[in-house]
């Protein structure tokens, strides 16, 4: 049989299947998947669209937009932060930008022309960042904002001072953080999505696929679930060592785990993540697809209205 | 005249095989895979006054990019070819520079141009700088020795040399690899334009544009028709500007 | 008066070392014309160039009214074979051309073109002309210069009987009228002597002189067609045939 | 041989330039941001099994794109070319279609071929395939009618006059473009490795291994050495190639 | 024998029409050899080309031994300009061309190759032969065919006079060998007296047959030098300079 082809994206919500992975709980369902690594957003989805991968992981954004082309099937919440307002972070760099707070940085973007934030284009970041300016009485335009949609390279970027301001998720905003303040590089870190839902991290799945394959998927979600159970009980330093390696390998190739990871700032960095809890696998919360649905309708990113019932199926949830 | 004809029936035959192609796949697929060539044109009328400042962003900076591989390369390609002690010995130089692609070394293009307009237009124009230079070397190699007997024997000096014969026998050639570059050259402007991040919005470039709408597959197409659209105007202007500068070749030919 | 002593030619050095011109010597006076003939790739053209300066003699002197040769020098003409027209200028830039590299007044152009034929024709492109006409033009141009020595490396080669057999006789109407001092290179037999006062017979590569044919009757009206004419032609063509076989 | 010494002098021209830039640099900036060459070379030969697999995997890839996109470019272009006809109809679409970026077209490419190594050579292929077709296409607009005639008064068919005349008479002007192409291949094979398809380790091309390394700047340097190494190895071979298959160009002249 | 009947040719449509050839006509019998002459542009090689089927008439009528033409016959060969030796194919390859094409055994060509001096040559390329020798490759190819019919488009242009003549010599010795039919076009007007039993005059385009000299003396030992030669020459020439004056 073919092995299930889903590719990741290097975000939290894409850790349950790693370790899923590696504990073999998918293989003890009799399922075989295939990690397909890509190298950005946009080639995840285009992937998938053009149905070379079989599923993803993927944000709200993500599958607002796949839902407009491919008619595909979101199928449950991979994981919610705790907290909405630190879901995401801006960073700053504030000796080059003499920016301290979230209303320099509004100050900033509507009096000077090239102050940019970088962040990815057509996410949930773009979303929450669109939603936090307008919380503070700025009007967004796509021109306050720079593309680049591998987040790893941002952070870099953030962190060495190539852009003056970020807007990153965790894991890297603690990350990138800790790192500055090891390197002794400072990184302020600014947090206002108060105003913004929680959006959830999601597994999407091919239609086709699932209609072809009711049971694979089943046995996926379940053994995603059971993964992220198990992560729960685990302790920090065990994900860790297993994981981080394993990270790397995948999304960070070339870099030696025994060269990166004993490296005085990046073990202080690591450090500072901390790891949250997976809740059980379940539906994206209809409002917040509507929201983001609105709010790509309104950029221009989707042309027309799919409803969330189209969308978004319990069918494979236990 | 007559080519205007050609090249509106070959745009003819574009659209209708596009559209048969959508129809096609939209039956096989069953999903619009590729929209319709109206659907674009209606996105791209729906988004007129950003599409139209992305092209004219694209526009500026390719003709930026042209003019300064064309003011750098030309003259260094002529001298250098015209002689052959140079040739000897630089040659051999832009053979093994030519090849390192442009971008490979962006990060040192950041540094040295930063990051906004000038290293886009510094590594379209690099790229170029290379294909002028390398024609401009061949054709100024390949001068038929007849005409610089002629100017010779006439008395010319070097500088006399290159403004009445070198110059205007390689000019053909030039615009030959000028429209050869045309292509080229648009294939690293989106490089550029997209490569690093996407600056500026999607009215800042067709490339820009391109990204920022890709999950929107009707816009987005709407900015590659733009690319293409970019290249015929470039080919058209050459065009013009060879039947001008090379109107010599023209005439007696009906 | 022109004066080649010795002269000898090299081309390239060590192993690509060419010999093409070995210790020629003739004289032509003041208002005299005379033709060179030889075996292709002789050194024909070796010796007009250096005569015009264009390039050096590795030994021997060449003396142009008494000075050396260095240099191309302002009252000599040179007509290449084909003309050597610059497609890109048209019938007025092209003749005016000398002039203007040299940075003298382009006065009489116009007169000039039009007593080869030429008016009506100044702003047309070489390619619109006839290969006649084009190769008047490279006269019009040498013309312009109002040289003492005109040169001339088979200025008629490629051309049809009647218009090489017209060109010749424009030339040497023009002779009659400027009484310049000619040196005409071709592989053309009756070219040859229709157009010298002497004929200059070489050797095949490296060039030396073999035997200069006097030619007394050149010039006169209807000579093409005398006997005198066809015994000079059958002379030559007796020389030439002979060296080739040696 | 004495071009090679001239390709050696060049070699050490570049050497010494690179060198004198690090250090100017060093001296001005302060700290070292173009590594110098021998620590390059130092970090290429520690990392050699991965620079070399790199290298390897490159140089197959662009291979195989080359000989795609003259595989196809070059009968297409010489066939279009050759015959007034189909010049007229079809030039003007393959000038339509030339300016447009295959990887503008990304999620067509990948719907067609797959995101594994397929689409990555084909991306190379289709940017070469425009340079070649338009070369192949413009140089059979070249051929001398005297050619044809003798062919065609001895009785040549169609087959037998692109054999014996179109493919040969083209061939050196084919050549030229191929080595144009090989600097536009290498941009784009670095574009294919980089933006587009699965993701490799540094191991799997050059490209990958300078993004890899991007912050390492003398590793990474090692790689775009391996790209210029890369370029300047097919352009010996088309060096090579050239002079057996138009041998009849290099004779009689010393 | 070849019959050329109120043979006519135009070029392009419409605005573009030219018309090359109005109405020719002559025979040349089995075994003849004819030479057609008249001003640049005329309409010879369009003669020429409809004679050989490359090129189809407007109207009028072609036929070689009676058959009607329709496209290249195996027993006629076609020797052009400039010889169109392919400079990527050495001599032998050159010679052997026609044969190949037509799928043809290619024996006997060495020794067309050895009867015409270029023994010892067979493996050069084009580009290593002296212009005399690439003409005799052309005619080696030709005369592979073994044919019965040889037509000729001005094969010794571009030549200097004793190349041309010995090029000439060769030619008029193979016919004598082999008595083909030939048809000789050119725009030397000596040439045309030295190689045809007739010369057919065209008229300027469009292409009209002026008239048609006798030259019963042609192929005569020592012919170039008789009187008769030079008596049919200058008619000729009359005939020629008074077309271009009307
Ligand atoms: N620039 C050059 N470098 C090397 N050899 C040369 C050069 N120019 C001419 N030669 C050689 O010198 C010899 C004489 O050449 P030149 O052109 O003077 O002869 P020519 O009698 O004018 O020939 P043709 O009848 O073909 O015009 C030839 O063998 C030629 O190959
Ligand atoms: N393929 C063509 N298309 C259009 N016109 C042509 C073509 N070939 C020849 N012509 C025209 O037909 C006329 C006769 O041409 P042709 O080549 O037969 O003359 P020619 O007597 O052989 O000339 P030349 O002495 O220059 O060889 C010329 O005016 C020419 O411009
Ligand atoms: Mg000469
Ligand atoms: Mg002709």
């Amino acid at each position: 049989p073919q092995p299930l082809r889903i590719s990741l994206t290097p975000i939290l919500g894409s850790a349950p299947v790693l370790f899923g992975v590696e504990w073999g709980f998918f293989t003890h369902e009799g399922l075989e998947v295939e990690l397909i690594p890509l190298a950005s957003q946009r080639d995840r989805l285009f992937a998938f669209q053009a149905g070379q991968v079989d599923a993803v992981i993927a944000d709200v954004a993500s599958v607002v937009m796949l839902a407009a082309r491919g008619e595909p099937l979101v199928v449950a919440t991979a994981y919610v932060p705790e907290d909405p307002a630190k879901q995401f972070t801006i960073l700053v760099q504030e000796k080059y930008s003499g920016i301290a707070s979230i209303e320099d940085l509004v100050a900033a973007l509507g009096s000077r022309d090239f102050f940019r934030i970088a962040l990815p284009l057509q996410s949930d970041i773009e979303y929450a960042t669109d939603t936090a300016l307008r919380a503070h009485g700025l009007v967004p335009d796509p021109r306050f904002y720079f593309g680049q949609d591998n987040l790893f390279i941002m952070a870099s970027m953030v962190v060495y001072g190539m852009v003056a301001a970020a807007v990153l998720p965790e894991p890297y905003a603690s990350f990138s953080v800790k790192f500055a303040e090891a390197e002794g590089l400072g990184l302020t870190a600014l947090e206002d999505f108060s105003g913004v839902p929680l959006l959830p991290h999601l597994i999407v799945f091919q239609k086709r696929y699932a209609a072809e394959h009711p049971e694979d998927v089943r046995k996926f979600i379940s053994a995603f679930g059971a993964a992220a159970e198990r992560m729960n009980k685990e302790s920090k330093e065990g994900l860790l060592s297993l994981g981080a390696p394993e990270v790397l390998r995948l999304f960070y190739r070339g870099q030696n785990p025994e060269e990166v990871l004993v490296h005085p700032s990046v073990v202080a960095a690591i450090e500072a993540v901390s790891v949250p809890y997976f809740p059980e696998p379940s539906l994206l919360p209809k409002e917040v697809y509507e929201a983001v649905h609105r709010w790509a309708l309104e950029k221009g990113y989707v042309r027309f209205e799919h409803p969330y019932e189209e969308v978004v199926t319990d069918e494979y949830l236990k | 005249m007559k080519q205007a004809l050609h090249y509106l029936a070959a745009a003819t035959a574009i659209f209708l095989l596009w559209a048969l192609a959508s129809f096609v796949l939209e039956q096989v697929k069953g999903w619009p895979v590729i929209p319709y060539p109206w659907s674009v044109a209606a996105a791209g009328i729906e988004y007129l006054p950003q599409w139209g400042s992305a092209f004219a962003s694209s526009a500026r900076r390719f003709f930026l990019s042209l003019l300064l591989a064309f003011a750098t390369g030309l003259p260094l390609g002529l001298v250098v070819g015209a002689s052959d002690r140079l040739h000897r010995w630089f040659s051999p130089l832009i053979y093994l520079l030519y090849p390192i692609p442009p971008i490979a070394l962006l990060f040192f293009l950041y540094m040295a141009f930063g990051v906004g307009e000038t290293v886009k237009v510094v590594t379209v124009s690099l790229t170029l700088f290379f294909q002028v230079l390398v024609a401009a070397h061949g054709a100024a190699r390949n001068i038929s020795p007849s005409y610089i007997l002629a100017v010779r024997t006439a008395g010319a000096d070097a500088l006399q040399l290159h403004r009445h014969v070198i110059l205007p026998a390689v000019l053909p050639e030039v615009f030959t690899a000028a429209r050869v570059s045309v292509g080229l050259g648009i294939t690293m402007l989106y490089i550029a334009e997209t490569k690093l991040g996407l600056l500026g919005g999607p009215g800042s470039g067709l490339g820009v544009f391109i990204e920022t709408y890709a999950m929107r597959t009707d816009l987005s197409l709407a900015g590659v028709v733009g690319l293409a659209f970019l290249g015929l105007l470039f080919y058209a202007l050459l065009e013009v500007l060879e039947r001008w500068l090379c109107r010599w070749k023209y005439v007696g030919k009906g | 008066m022109i004066s080649v002593e010795a002269l000898r030619i090299e081309y390239g050095r060590g192993r690509r070392r060419t010999l093409a011109v070995a210790g020629v010597t003739f004289q032509v006076a003041d208002g005299e014309f005379v033709s060179l003939i030889g075996p292709s790739g002789c050194g024909k053209t070796s010796v007009l160039l250096a005569i015009d300066g264009i390039i050096r003699p590795t030994s021997g002197r060449i003396t142009i009214r008494g000075e050396d040769v260095r240099g191309v020098r302002r009252d000599v003409a040179f007509i290449t074979q084909d003309a050597g027209l610059l497609p890109w200028k048209t019938v007025r830039q092209n003749a005016e051309l000398a002039l203007r590299l040299q940075r003298r007044p382009r006065e009489g152009v116009q007169e000039i073109l039009r007593s080869l034929g030429l008016g009506g024709f100044e702003n047309r492109y070489p390619a619109e002309l006839s290969e006649g006409m084009r190769r008047r033009v490279g006269i019009a141009r040498a013309l312009a210069l109002r040289p003492e020595v005109f040169l001339m490396d088979e200025p008629m080669a490629n051309l049809d009987t009647l218009t090489r057999e017209r060109i010749q006789e424009i030339i040497l109407r023009l002779w009659h009228m400027y009484r310049f001092t000619g040196v005409l290179v071709t592989h053309d037999i009756e070219e040859a002597v229709f157009l010298g006062q002497r004929i200059i017979i070489l050797s095949p590569r490296p060039a030396r002189v073999v035997e200069v044919i006097e030619n007394p009757g050149m010039g006169e009206v209807g000579y093409r067609r005398s006997e005198e004419f066809y015994h000079v032609v059958v002379k030559a063509r007796e020389i030439l045939k002979s060296l080739e076989e040696r």
